[in-house]
């Protein structure tokens, strides 16, 4: 699978997200510079987790004005999977490529801790390979991770299935304690109508590796293996 | 004011006396250069020559640290110290304090202190692994004190995250000593090949000099003569030498810099850390032996107007220098252009052995370097050994209370759980985070490799205050025996000594006696120290911090499947390796609950440290050991409850030769034990191996069940540990 | 000229900000405190004399980048 | 009563903010843009018809919590 990995100033889980498509996936991955006008061939674009200009003005804002942005608009926009992890989430909803933005943890602080996850739908390419309602472990790291969007888009989201992961307790309750950022509904993950972006705050590609504890992110690189069979 | 008239001030005495120079530095400076300096000149002096720079009151004492063992690579004297970690690597480390900023700005203070530090390694052409923090406030109850956490711990936060450097362990301590004089002391670990490291010494005469990073403005000006000098009610007015961070152009600095660094361009590089300018350009010049020359003009700047020594002394931050080969700064250019950095070529190496500066075409310093160098002033203080303490403070309580006093102590700011503080901080990030913050050390994996570096940062304060010589050692042992716990092999130490003012005997009897307590573990141990800061002056009127020489070690794991952690499990033995004694002096229990007061801290046998702790650590090496913890703060019991809330699982403490020994022994916090945990059927190895090595061991009981329980004496469900030893920070904080 | 820019949250969207600074003021002792709101200011200075092409021209780098009009508000002032 | 204060950066301090937005401004093809800083714009409602009495009480606020006069400038403005 040929892998367009986009690195913008500040981007600081690129490496991370590399490493995890190479061992899970066999993925060839480009790093692409924001710079670039066009992507090279593709088959999955990967918007990885980091400080994209500093987080300066909103997480996400500057870096979705790059130039690459409008290559990976129109790709999202025929189809190419897109997968952005937190301030890849950032940005893609500052492209407006996934409804509703992220905005600052309820408790106005950066918090870096193992979460318990609910898979909601896994009707997805990027979750193909969970179980309905499957309880998982993924770690967030973020200052802005608090789900925000005006009720009629979430009433969508949730009618329309496009709710992938929500923050949960350990035997998958999805309650207002067990939410860690404030994010409405308990979002920790959402995808565009037609399903081929995924936004999630959760750091998958922190959670592969049986020596850091945690494996339960494998699957959102594995679910991909199934679209180019 | 024109734009020159710099030059023409006349200095005095009394100008060099604003500036921080006593009379006879004074004196000395006119004597170098044959002529009164100008008032730039004066500036640079004072930068140069402040404790800050020059360690003036310390060098004498420092030099007679122990700095060698097979391992080391590069001592102190670089940007930071370099260890061989075998495969061709070598890993570069070093702490440095920001106390005196982060005071007056907790958030920037503290930010731009992981800054600095974070440059100290990449300049060396390492990429940052892994950050660390040792935080020490004034007493809770004291107005400020929430306050200064709340900024501290998210300016740490929020530089490191920023940057992507996982922040994976650090101290946070409470003491009333420190209320207005808090310390924040930074550390850095990082990974380079052993054969691509970068240095500071500059060589070939006309080889450009490069400036790059963010643009010069007037930040932090005498921010180096400030960290020199005591608090006292001017601090209001010293207020604008605040810096302010902005780790986003820190992490394209760091990038663009380890880019550049592939390339064969660099020929020097050194990071404008205290003092700017002035001290990063005598440095190279110095080290290389050369003259520089550099045209002030050149500079880029952010504010307008700016004066010669306003850009000499300016501390903005996110700036590096860099002597090139001539000839090799188009390569620079495309890579600083890519990352969008400012830079410019601002001077060149001259071999006049002068620095001279230039502004609008006039000369506007011009300086000898090798005599501001070597003629630096070095002062050897007046000292006094300090006061001891020859007993333990053992009164015979009439009745001690297990679990009251277990609960008390638990819950007991210093003992508490940080969690609140670490979960602020990215610990996971690079995805090599085998062990991040709450354990003994850190564990953090060498990417794509099978081996990994154990790092733990350590001091107890009260000991180093009760026995400045022993508290030391003990810093270094406890360091020594953290790295242990987790399987590694311990290679060597940075450490930040934060002290009050050297000018007092006293004060000045506290460093020589410490210094002599680390030369001597380090000896001993074979565990050299290779980079370290001075911070002195931490006082504010007149009243001093606790002597707090700050250690942070570093150890090797060469194979990750046999590392040990906190974690125990169901069914497992659990003992005691070390001789178990009764000392409660300078110890938790006698802070909270006995209170008699400060008195001689448990010995410190460092031929035992070294026996025991070898063992132990041989028997994680082999495997036979995967559950390790330390006997520090608190002791025994202490150590027990933190093993069974981390695990979730408790324990069954039953030995009957416990019965008939006094409840003190629970808290005693006698050094160079260790609690291990084995399943059943290793017990007789382990039994037999330690009798033959003469290590003294001890079954305390086995894990088992939801409570912890000791003897008949007492029994405490792990979900009222938990609760009691993790809600103390978080509600104070709340509250 | 010069131009000052005032974004600020929509009513209906939470402001934990705004909240917690309320809640310290409270502690602190400031009474009669019923609504706290932390919006953001920016400040431009641009190299152009003619105030309404200034106004458009700032109204469009708002539309573009300095506002996400999902939540937010914004207000500009051009002065000098 | 209702206040406005508004918070900015002294003008010798860094802003990183200001500088990355005014980068950005530049790459989106906005000319002749200087200088960008930011601030910051709280509103506070205070249930006091005392327009001297407020003005003190918040400019006290600014002291004591809402401004890091270190590094910032306030000014208040009060309406209603
Ligand atoms: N400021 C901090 N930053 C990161 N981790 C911290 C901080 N303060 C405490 N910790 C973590 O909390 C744990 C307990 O600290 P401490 O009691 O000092 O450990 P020890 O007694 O083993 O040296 C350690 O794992 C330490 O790394
Ligand atoms: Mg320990």
């Amino acid at each position: 699978m040929k892998v367009s990995l986009i690195i913008f100033p500040g981007s600081n889980c690129d490496n991370d997200a590399k490493i995890a498509l190479e061992k899970l996936i066999k993925a060839k991955v480009n790093m692409v510079w924001h710079k670039e006008t066009s992507l090279p061939k593709t088959d999955l674009i990967v918007l990885p987790g980091g400080f994209s200009y500093g987080d300066y003005l909103r997480p996400g804002s500057i870096a979705s004005k790059s130039h690459i942005l409008f290559d990976i608009i129109k790709n999202g926009k025929k189809g190419t999977p897109i997968l952005g992890i937190c301030n890849g989430f950032q940005i893609l909803t500052e492209a407006k490529l996934l409804p509703g933005t992220l905005t600052r943890n309820i408790q106005l602080k950066f918090i870096c801790e193992n979460t318990y996850l609910r898979v909601v739908n896994n009707d997805t390419i990027f979750s193909s390979r969970y179980n309905n309602n499957e309880i998982i472990n993924i770690p967030i790291a973020h200052h802005d991770g608090n789900y925000f969007a005006p009720d009629h888009t979430i009433n969508e989201l949730e009618d329309s299935n496009r709710i992938i992961f929500k923050y949960c307790d350990k035997d998958g309750f999805v309650t207002k304690t067990t939410n860690p950022n404030g994010s409405i509904n308990n979002i920790a993950g959402i995808v565009n109508d037609s399903k081929n972006i995924l936004g999630m705050m959760p750091h998958p590609e922190r959670a592969y590796d049986p020596l850091t504890k945690n494996i339960d992110g494998t699957k959102v690189f594995t679910s991909l293996l199934d679209i180019i069979l | 004011m024109s734009d020159y008239s710099e030059i023409e001030i006349k200095t005095s005495d009394k100008k060099a006396e604003d500036l921080g120079l006593t009379k006879s530095e004074y004196q000395k400076i006119k004597k170098i250069l044959n002529r009164e300096p100008n008032f730039t000149e004066l500036c640079i002096f004072s930068a140069m020559w402040s404790e800050h720079c020059s360690y003036k009151s310390s060098k004498k004492w420092l030099k007679t640290m122990n700095f060698q063992n097979s391992s080391v690579i590069c001592g102190p004297g670089e940007n930071a110290g370099v260890i061989d970690i075998g495969n061709g690597l070598a890993a570069v480390f070093k702490m440095e304090s920001h106390n005196h900023p982060s005071y007056i700005d907790p958030y920037q203070g503290a930010a731009t202190g992981v800054g600095g530090i974070l440059r100290d390694v990449f300049t060396m052409g390492a990429r940052p692994i892994a950050n660390l923090n040792c935080i020490r406030f004034g007493d809770p109850s004291h107005p400020k004190t929430k306050y200064l956490i709340e900024g501290v711990v998210a300016g740490i936060g929020g530089y490191g995250n920023c940057v992507g450097i996982p922040t994976v362990g650090g101290e946070t301590y409470f003491n009333e000593n420190y209320n207005n004089n808090i310390l924040v002391n930074a550390m850095t670990v990082g990974i380079v090949s052993a054969n691509k490291i970068f240095y500071s010494k500059a060589s070939g005469v006309g080889n450009p000099v490069i400036y790059v990073g963010s643009k010069t403005g007037r930040d932090g000006i005498h921010g180096a003569s400030m960290a020199s000098a005591e608090f006292d009610q001017t601090i209001e007015s010293k207020r604008p030498t605040v810096q302010v961070g902005d780790p986003f152009t820190e992490k394209l600095l760091l990038e663009a810099c380890l880019e550049l660094m592939k390339s064969d361009s660099i020929v020097a590089i050194q990071d404008m850390g205290a003092a700017g300018l002035t001290s990063s350009s005598f440095e190279m010049a110095s080290k290389g032996n050369l003259g520089i020359e550099i045209n002030l003009d050149k500079v880029p700047q952010r504010e307008k107007n700016m004066k010669a020594f306003e850009l000499m002394l300016s501390e903005s931050q996110e700036r590096m220098l860099i002597v090139v080969k001539k000839g090799k700064e188009k390569e620079a250019e495309k890579v600083f252009l890519k990352w969008e950095l400012p830079f410019s070529i601002i001077g060149r190496l001259t071999d006049s052995g002068n620095m001279v500066l230039y502004k609008s075409d006039k000369i506007v310093a011009n300086l000898p370097i090798s005599p501001l160098v070597s003629e630096a002033p070095e002062y050897d203080r007046k000292w006094k050994r300090s006061k001891h303490y020859t007993q333990n403070p053992i009164k015979k309580l009439e009745k001690l209370d297990l679990k009251k006093n277990l609960i008390q102590l638990i819950s007991s700011p210093n003992l508490s759980s940080k969690k609140w503080v670490w979960q602020q901080y990215d610990h996971m990030v690079m995805t090599n985070t085998i062990t991040g913050p709450g354990s003994d050390a850190a564990v953090v994996r060498i990417e794509r490799s099978d081996s990994a570096l154990a790092i733990t940062t350590d001091c107890n304060p009260k000991y180093v205050f009760g026995n400045p010589k022993s508290g030391s050692k003990q810093a270094i042992a406890e360091s020594w025996r953290n790295l242990i716990c987790v399987g590694a092999k311990p290679i060597a130490i940075t450490d930040c000594l934060n002290f009050g003012n050297p000018e007092k005997p006293e004060i000045m009897g506290q460093i020589v006696e410490s210094i002599e307590g680390i030369k001597e573990a380090t000896e001993v141990l074979n565990f050299p120290v290779i980079s370290g800061n001075v911070s002195l002056y931490n006082e504010t009127e007149g009243k001093s911090i606790l002597p707090t020489p700050q250690i942070g070690a570093v150890g090797v794991i060469n194979d990750i499947s046999n590392i040990a952690s906190i974690i125990w499990n169901e069914n497992e033995l659990i003992y005691i390796l070390g001789k178990n004694d009764i000392e409660l002096g300078c110890s938790a229990f006698d802070e909270i609950i006995e209170k008699t007061g400060i008195s001689e801290p448990p010995t410190i046998n460092l031929k035992q440290e070294k026996k025991v702790g070898s063992f132990v650590l041989n028997k994680i090496q082999e495997g036979l050991i995967k559950t390790c913890h330390d006997i520090s703060d608190g002791g025994i019991l202490i150590a027990l409850a933190e093993m069974a809330i981390n695990s979730k699982i408790g324990a069954k403490i039953d030995h009957p030769k416990l019965d008939t020994t006094p409840l003190e022994w629970w808290f005693s916090e006698t050094q160079a034990r260790f609690i291990v945990t084995i399943p059943k059927n290793q017990k007789a190895v382990l039994e037999k191996e330690a009798v033959t090595q003469n290590v003294p061991i001890l079954h305390l009981g086995i894990v088992k069940g939801n409570t912890l329980q000791i003897n008949k004496e007492m029994s405490i469900s792990l979900q009222d540990l938990e609760n009691h030893n993790s809600s103390w920070l978080p509600d104070y904080m709340n509250s | 000229m010069k131009a000052k820019i005032f974004i600020t949250l929509k009513d209906d969207v939470l402001d934990p900000q705004g909240k917690a600074i309320s809640k310290s003021l409270k502690n602190l002792g400031f009474e009669g405190i019923s609504d706290v709101r932390q919006g953001k200011l920016i400040e431009i200075k641009i190299d152009n004399d003619n105030k309404s092409k200034v106004f458009n021209e700032i109204d469009n780098m708002c539309k573009k980048l300095l506002a996400n009009t999902v939540v937010e508000n914004y207000k500009i002032e051009i002065t000098e």
